[in-house]
């Protein structure tokens, strides 16, 4: 029997397929949009559709991420801080504390070795600094989002943003530009932004080593590097760690069929 | 001998105020191998107390970009003013690792909480509140203070492994007493010319008392008043304010400097824990006693003393006549309850008065102005262009 | 894991019980008594005193017969009216801040708005006792000083002095600090006789300290209630009745009766096996306070969980030391006034700021399952360190803690998805806890 | 000829230059997007606005700049702020208005004055883009329009959709929800303008405002900013006509112009 993780974020909704053998057998990315609902079933039906499988064979679905609330997506449904932890762990086992930048939101969170939570902070209200920024820079600067973090480690003096508002970044990334800074001085400047803000949410959880970033950013190897540099300490990614909530998620409807483990009264 | 500009002197002091390393602490420490450190915030502290033990008593001050908030935070409310997060991260991160001691006023229910927040983390700092009273009017009060600073002065005694004499306590009061002489005459200085001695030095100048030793500083402030007999100033079309809200957590000097820019600061309560006794302390007679009664009885007024016999509203006004400015500014620390709450009564008085008041908040770590001087420049505008 | 929402919430059948709703009946008449008293008070031109619960002096003032308000109460009944915000709006257009303290806010708007609260009519008054507890008491008895020219005694109880120092009754200090109390227990007594006009009498205030000595020791029991499985009571919902009348009744026979009616109802339902919330899952412990805007949602976030508070430190420091044990000695009733304020208050204090070994101390005894850090905005007494003590509990004691942001009075702070979100989590983790501990 | 002096309003958005002549009458107008270079823009301002009146620079007799970047502009005699400006050119044309609120690109303005026009007491909410116009471009952008549409959708509205976030970013995405569940665009228009009045109103609220109050800066050309404003706060505004809402700095500026200029005209008094 195989069982999936769905999970529905702000800006993209991620969905994985995985065996009995916690092996991935398939991975789902579309963008959100405004139809919750959709995206998740679409997402999913990716993720199938590389694992090569049907919809019939999946005995489980744990929906997860800012959209759960509202679709209710799938059989069950864990918070994003459970999923991304208990995702961070499975892909390194070492893991102790995971940051996790998503389209709206930055999470630290502190677990224990089974991927528990211990701890766990996350910004509120303000979408200042998050990955939206990332996007907001992307569309000012017209610089692919793939490639805004190659051209991030190129910048040598960084400019030093005075907002995080993402509304008024865009703005600010054209005065700079405009007063001849180069372009990649900007889009290191806002990078350096970002990651300080990041890591002094994370600092309110602790750090411990190992650190696993996780969430959309993680893609992003300017991200990457600066919050190593910040942290003072390496930090995991891989390719699936932008899956991580939807894996977390996976993990969950799997310990569901094999033990039974999460309670009666929050089954089907 | 010529003296020397008075440009130099700040320049001097500034480099010290202004680095969150302490470095004056740090050269009294190598020629004082064995000497100990008592740390305590802006607000008045005995630091004739310390003094007499050989112990170098620091204020505590936010650093604006110099000191990166990055351990403190998670150990405090999102909602506690700056200083108590500075103060905290400047032990956490090591920048200030002098500390053999560390006393908390009872001021308000942050710096209370500081005290249980630092002796949690910090296991090799001697951290305690030094109860000053709140019924400051209470014929119990100055007793129960001197028993108060004997049960201080006793901590510190051991942790100085030393004994103090009252010989020793009425030195150290005599040396107080000429730092709070020449800092009333610094103070006489910008009240009388403005122009001749710009707030941002004055209070370079002041702070620096709480990050050096004493009698380095009464030498400071000597060269500082005798430089500024020779300066040359002229003056210039600027309105005369009294700032007041900064009793605990500093403005940013930039931000006053803002002020500046568009008024002349006449009197201030910049630092007030240096200024708050008003008068020389008695040296005849028990020494502890006279301390506390001047503490209570000989002191000036601020936001966390509630003191029948000081109305502080009128403490106020009388302020801002005797220092002959036109009109006041009420700044708060951003987060800071005594403060916020003062604003309130501050301005009713000065409405009734017909006195033109501004009222704004700071915050130490704040590094932009643009609003600020957008507000004290309309304010300054409102007096100086003709309304008619 | 979904968790059910507030509709879907069970309908439980329970075994009826005698004694069901005697406790809520005898709380809502009481209060209905107190503001029927406050609201006599200025039409009989009795002075009134406006006082806090941490320090309220009821015992002098009782002697004097003056009636107590509790702005504290008064405000957090605006919020649960669902009314505070229009108040803290009118405080804050009169130039209160948006980052104070929004009791003080709440309390200062109706004043501003005639003095109307939704129940009844705020008394202007005679006297104002501000301890030091809190220092924002100071600070609210001088906005009632500005406004009605009243006089504000600041009571000064020395108690707290820092890491782990203790003044204990053999020392110096400890008697330093007694003295300078009593002296201000005098104080504040020839200032009673000067505002009402009357004679203190000895024999009145001793009755006080009696009752007071009953109360406590009632009190203590009720709390001890709550170390049962399933707990009887929620100390979230149930506990701010009591601490309601604890105060307002400090000292008079009527506080005492209704702790025994509480305990009654309390015991029975111990005696049936009942719960205060059905098929108790959790058991939680709450530092700081609730949030009373919010009042049913807060409760519900943990009920979707079956988590029941057995325990919270609102119960301790708002309820004037009574859970530390008040023993007044009646023999020497005013110099004993002054030992125990100093004894309690220190605890009190000390349990708040240096909370961590009390807090352990519930855990273990209340046998709790995880503590709900609750920071509130307003109220920097109760939150400034609530961070750092989690982290410490976590860390040293491995006690898992939540924290979470919201606030007393002020419904703006509240952001129920963000909470819910931060709660679910917590519950998740302290599920992954168990089956963790199972497992190994 | 009499005295001419230029007042240009450099603000975060757009720059507005008004010229105005000894009697406080204007002469011409000119706005355009302010761009990243003050200098410039104060160069085209001052450009466009004398070609408007078919003048020449050197009629021009004093300069005075306010707005955001109005130290950045060289050619200024003298630099006011916003606030005074706002206040004063209200007061010279609705002398008994005693309360302004000024809403423009980044910030909210509520300005209280006195009856000569001084300013007493303001506000100005934090610098988050959720309160401002900046947000609404942005929304307008989002659906494909230009800023001048904003009035056009907002008018035709009829069941204002409810923006409930506190930040423009999730302010979006509730917009965006609201487009997919098929609110029509002028619904989420005016949603995003109502949501943006209120918080304006919460700002004017601080100064303890005095019925008539005075609206100005560009949403003035937004009529559901005013009604909604009205709405809210249960009291009139009075919007100043031929566009002078959005030029109100300006012609402030250009107004306490002519007052330093007579003063620095005014022969120093004879020595005994
Ligand atoms: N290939 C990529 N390179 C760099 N950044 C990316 C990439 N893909 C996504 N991102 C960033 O990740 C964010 C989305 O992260 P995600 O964790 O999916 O968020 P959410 O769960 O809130 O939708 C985007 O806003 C974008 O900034
Ligand atoms: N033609 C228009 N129609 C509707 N709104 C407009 C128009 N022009 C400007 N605005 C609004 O006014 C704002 C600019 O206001 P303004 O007072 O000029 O700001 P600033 O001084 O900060 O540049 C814009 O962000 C926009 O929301
Ligand atoms: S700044 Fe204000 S709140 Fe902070 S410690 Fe000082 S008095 Fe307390
Ligand atoms: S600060 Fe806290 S304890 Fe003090 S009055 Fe306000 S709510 Fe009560
Ligand atoms: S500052 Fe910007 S990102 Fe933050 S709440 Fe305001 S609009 Fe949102």
């Amino acid at each position: 029997m195989l069982v999936a993780g769905v999970d529905v974020g702000s800006t993209q909704t991620k969905a994985v397929i995985m065996n009995e053998d916690r092996e991935v057998l398939g991975k789902g990315l579309v963008p959100t949009g405004a139809k919750l609902n959709e995206a998740g079933q679409a997402a999913f039906e990716e993720a199938l559709a590389r694992a090569g499988a049907r919809e019939s064979d999946v005995g489980f679905v744990v929906g997860t991420g800012y959209g759960r609330y509202r679709v209710e997506f799938g059989d069950a449904q864990v918070t994003e801080i459970s999923c991304h932890a208990r995702g961070a762990v499975f892909l390194f086992p070492n893991t102790r504390t995971v940051l996790d930048i998503g389209g709206q939101d930055t999470k630290g969170i502190k677990v224990g070795p089974d991927g528990e939570v211990i701890d766990f902070n996350m910004n509120d209200k303000c979408a200042a600094g998050t990955g939206r920024f990332l996007g907001a820079a992307s569309e000012a600067l017209e610089v692919p989002l793939s490639e805004l973090g190659a051209l991030a480690l190129s910048g040598k003096n960084p400019v030093k943003m005075t907002t995080t508002c993402t509304v008024f970044a865009e703005s600010e990334i054209l005065g700079w530009l405009a007063k001849g800074r180069r372009v990649e001085d900007v889009v290191a400047g806002v990078h350096k932004a970002i990651a300080s803000r990041s890591v002094s949410l994370l600092r309110r959880v602790g750090i411990e080593p190992e650190v696993t970033f996780t969430g959309g950013v993680s893609n992003n190897e300017a991200m990457v590097e600066l919050i190593s540099e910040l942290i003072g300490m390496p930090v995991n990614t891989s390719p699936e760690t932008h899956h991580c909530g939807a894996l977390g998620a996976a993990l969950f409807a799997l310990e569901q069929v094999l033990t039974g483990a999460i309670p009666e009264r929050h089954g089907v | 001998m010529p003296t020397e500009p008075i440009e130099q002197i700040v320049d001097e002091v500034r480099a010290i105020v202004e680095d969150p390393s302490y470095p004056a602490a740090r050269r009294w420490l190598d020629t004082h191998p064995d000497g100990k450190v008592l740390g305590h915030f802006q607000v008045y502290f005995p630091e004739e107390l310390a003094h007499a033990a050989g112990v170098l008593p620091i204020k505590v001050a936010g650093f604006d970009t110099a000191l990166q908030i990055r351990k403190a935070d998670a150990h405090l409310a999102a909602f506690v003013c700056s200083i108590a997060r500075s103060a905290l991260e400047l032990v956490m991160s090591g920048t200030f690792d002098l500390l053999d001691m560390f006393v908390f006023p009872p001021i308000c229910d942050v710096a209370r909480h500081s005290c249980a927040v630092w002796a949690r983390n910090f296991e090799d700092i001697d951290c305690q509140i030094l109860y000053l009273p709140h019924n400051a009017a209470s014929p119990a009060a100055v007793p129960y203070l001197a028993g108060e600073y004997r049960r201080i002065l006793r901590e510190i005694e051991e942790v100085a492994s030393t004994r103090v004499t009252d010989e020793a306590l009425r030195a150290s009061i005599q040396l107080f007493n000429e730092n709070r002489r020449l800092i009333r005459e610094l103070y006489r200085v910008k009240r009388e010319t403005p122009w001749k001695l710009a707030a941002t030095e004055a209070y370079l100048l002041t702070r620096a008392a709480g990050v050096m030793p004493r009698e380095e500083h009464n030498e400071i402030l000597r060269r500082a008043l005798a430089a500024l007999e020779e300066r040359e100033g002229r003056p210039q079309d600027r309105i005369k304010v009294v700032f007041v809200g900064g009793f605990c957590e500093q403005p940013p000097l930039d931000l006053i400097s803002v002020v500046q820019d568009a008024c002349y600061i006449v009197d201030d309560d910049f630092m007030v824990g240096l200024r708050w006794i008003l008068e020389d302390v008695p040296v005849d007679g028990d020494p502890i006693e006279a301390l506390a009664d001047a503490y209570l009885n000989r002191s000036d007024y601020s936001p966390v003393q509630h003191d029948p016999r000081k109305p502080k509203e009128e403490m106020l006004l009388r302020k801002i006549r005797e220092s002959g400015a036109e009109a006041a500014i009420i700044a708060a620390a951003k987060m800071c309850e005594p403060g916020l709450e003062e604003q309130v009564g501050y301005s009713q008085a000065l409405f009734a008065e017909g006195i033109p008041h501004l009222v704004m908040e700071f915050e130490e770590k704040s590094t932009t102005f643009e609003q600020t001087r957008m507000e004290v420049e309309t304010f300054a505008e409102s007096l100086l262009f003709e309304f008619a | 894991m979904t968790t059910p929402t507030k509709h879907e919430r069970r309908i439980v059948i329970r075994p009826p019980l005698s004694l069901a709703g005697t406790t809520r009946d005898e709380n809502r008449k009481l209060i209905r008594e107190w503001w029927a008293e406050l609201d006599a008070a200025e039409d009989e031109g009795r002075p009134v005193a406006n006082v806090f619960v941490m320090g309220s002096m009821a015992e002098i003032l009782r002697t004097f017969d003056m009636p107590i308000a509790f702005p504290e109460m008064t405000s957090l009944q605006t919020a649960v009216r669902g009314r505070s915000l229009e108040y803290i709006t009118t405080a804050e257009d009169a130039g209160y801040s948006p980052d104070i303290c929004g009791y003080v806010k709440a309390d200062v708007g109706v004043h501003l708005q005639g003095r109307d609260h939704p129940m009844g009519r705020l008394p202007v008054p005679s006297l104002v006792v501000a301890t030091n507890l809190c220092n924002t008491y100071i600070k609210w008895g001088e906005i009632w000083e500005r406004m009605y020219d009243c006089p504000v005694f600041v009571f000064d109880i020395p108690g707290w002095r820092g890491s782990g120092f203790e003044t204990k009754p053999s020392s110096g200090t400890f008697r330093d600090d007694v003295r300078y109390v009593e002296a201000q227990v005098r104080e504040l007594i020839a200032l009673c006789e000067e505002v009402t006009g009357k004679r203190f009498d000895i024999d009145r205030f001793r009755e006080t300290l009696a009752e007071v000595n009953e109360l406590s020791r009632l009190f203590q029991e009720v709390l001890e209630l709550n170390q049962h499985r399933p707990a009887p009571f929620n100390a979230l919902t149930e506990g701010i009745n009591l601490m309601g009348i604890v105060n307002a009744y400090r000292g008079s026979p009527k506080g005492t009766r209704f702790l025994e009616i509480a305990k009654a109802e309390f015991a029975e339902r111990i005696d049936s096996g009942v719960g205060a919330v059905p098929d108790e899952r959790f058991r939680l412990l709450l530092v700081g306070t609730a949030c009373y805007s919010n009042f049913r949602d807060f409760a519900g976030l943990f009920e979707d969980w079956q988590g029941v508070f057995a325990h919270s430190d609102y119960m301790s420091f708002a309820g004037g030391a009574l859970d530390r044990g008040v023993h007044y000695d009646l023999d020497r009733p005013v110099e004993s006034m002054a030992e125990q304020m100093v004894l309690t208050t220190q605890e009190a204090m000390g349990g708040m700021f240096w909370g961590q070994d009390w807090l352990t101390e519930v855990v273990r005894d209340w046998e709790i399952d995880g503590i709900v850090f609750h920071g509130v905005k307003s109220c920097r007494t109760v939150s400034t360190g609530l961070p750092d003590e989690r982290e410490w509990l976590l860390r040293r004691r491995d006690i898992p803690g939540l924290f979470i942001q919201s606030d007393l009075v002020d419904p703006r702070l509240w952001s129920a998805a963000q909470l819910k979100n931060r709660i679910d989590a917590f519950f998740e983790s302290l599920e992954s806890r168990r089956a963790i501990g199972a497992r190994r | 000829m009499s005295d001419i002096t230029l007042g240009i309003d450099l603000g975060s958005t757009y720059t507005k230059a008004v010229l105005v002549d000894e009697a406080g009458e204007i002469l011409a107008t000119h706005e355009a997007k302010t761009g990243f270079h003050f200098q410039k823009a104060a160069e085209r301002a001052l450009d466009g606005v004398l070609d408007a009146a078919g003048l020449d620079r050197s009629d021009v007799d004093y300069v005075a700049t306010t707005g955001f970047g109005r130290y950045a502009a060289d050619l200024r005699d003298l630099a006011i702020t916003e606030l005074t400006c706002h206040a004063y050119a209200v007061h010279r044309l609705y002398p008994e208005v005693r309360t302004v609120l000024d809403v423009g690109g980044q910030l909210v303005k509520a300005i209280r004055m006195d009856e000569h026009g001084r300013v007493q007491a303001f506000r100005l909410n934090d610098k988050c883009a959720a309160g401002s116009g900046a947000f609404l471009e942005k929304t307008v952008r989002y659906l494909g329009h230009d800023v001048n549409a904003i009035t056009g959708l907002s008018e035709l509205a009829e069941n204002p959709v409810s923006v409930s976030s506190v930040c423009a970013v999730f302010a979006e995405s509730e917009i965006i929800n609201h487009l997919a569940a098929g609110e029509k665009e002028e619904d989420v228009t005016a949603g995003a303008v109502v949501a943006l009045a209120g918080r304006a109103a919460q700002v004017l609220k601080r100064v303890k405002p005095e019925p008539p109050c005075a609206l100005t800066g560009g949403l003035t050309r937004v009529p559901l900013v005013r009604r909604t404003l009205e709405e809210n706060l249960g009291f009139e505004f009075v919007v100043p006509d031929r566009d002078l809402g959005a030029f109100a700095g300006a012609y402030g500026a250009g107004l306490l112009a002519h007052q330093r200029l007579r003063k620095v005209r005014r022969p120093e008094p004879a020595t005994v």
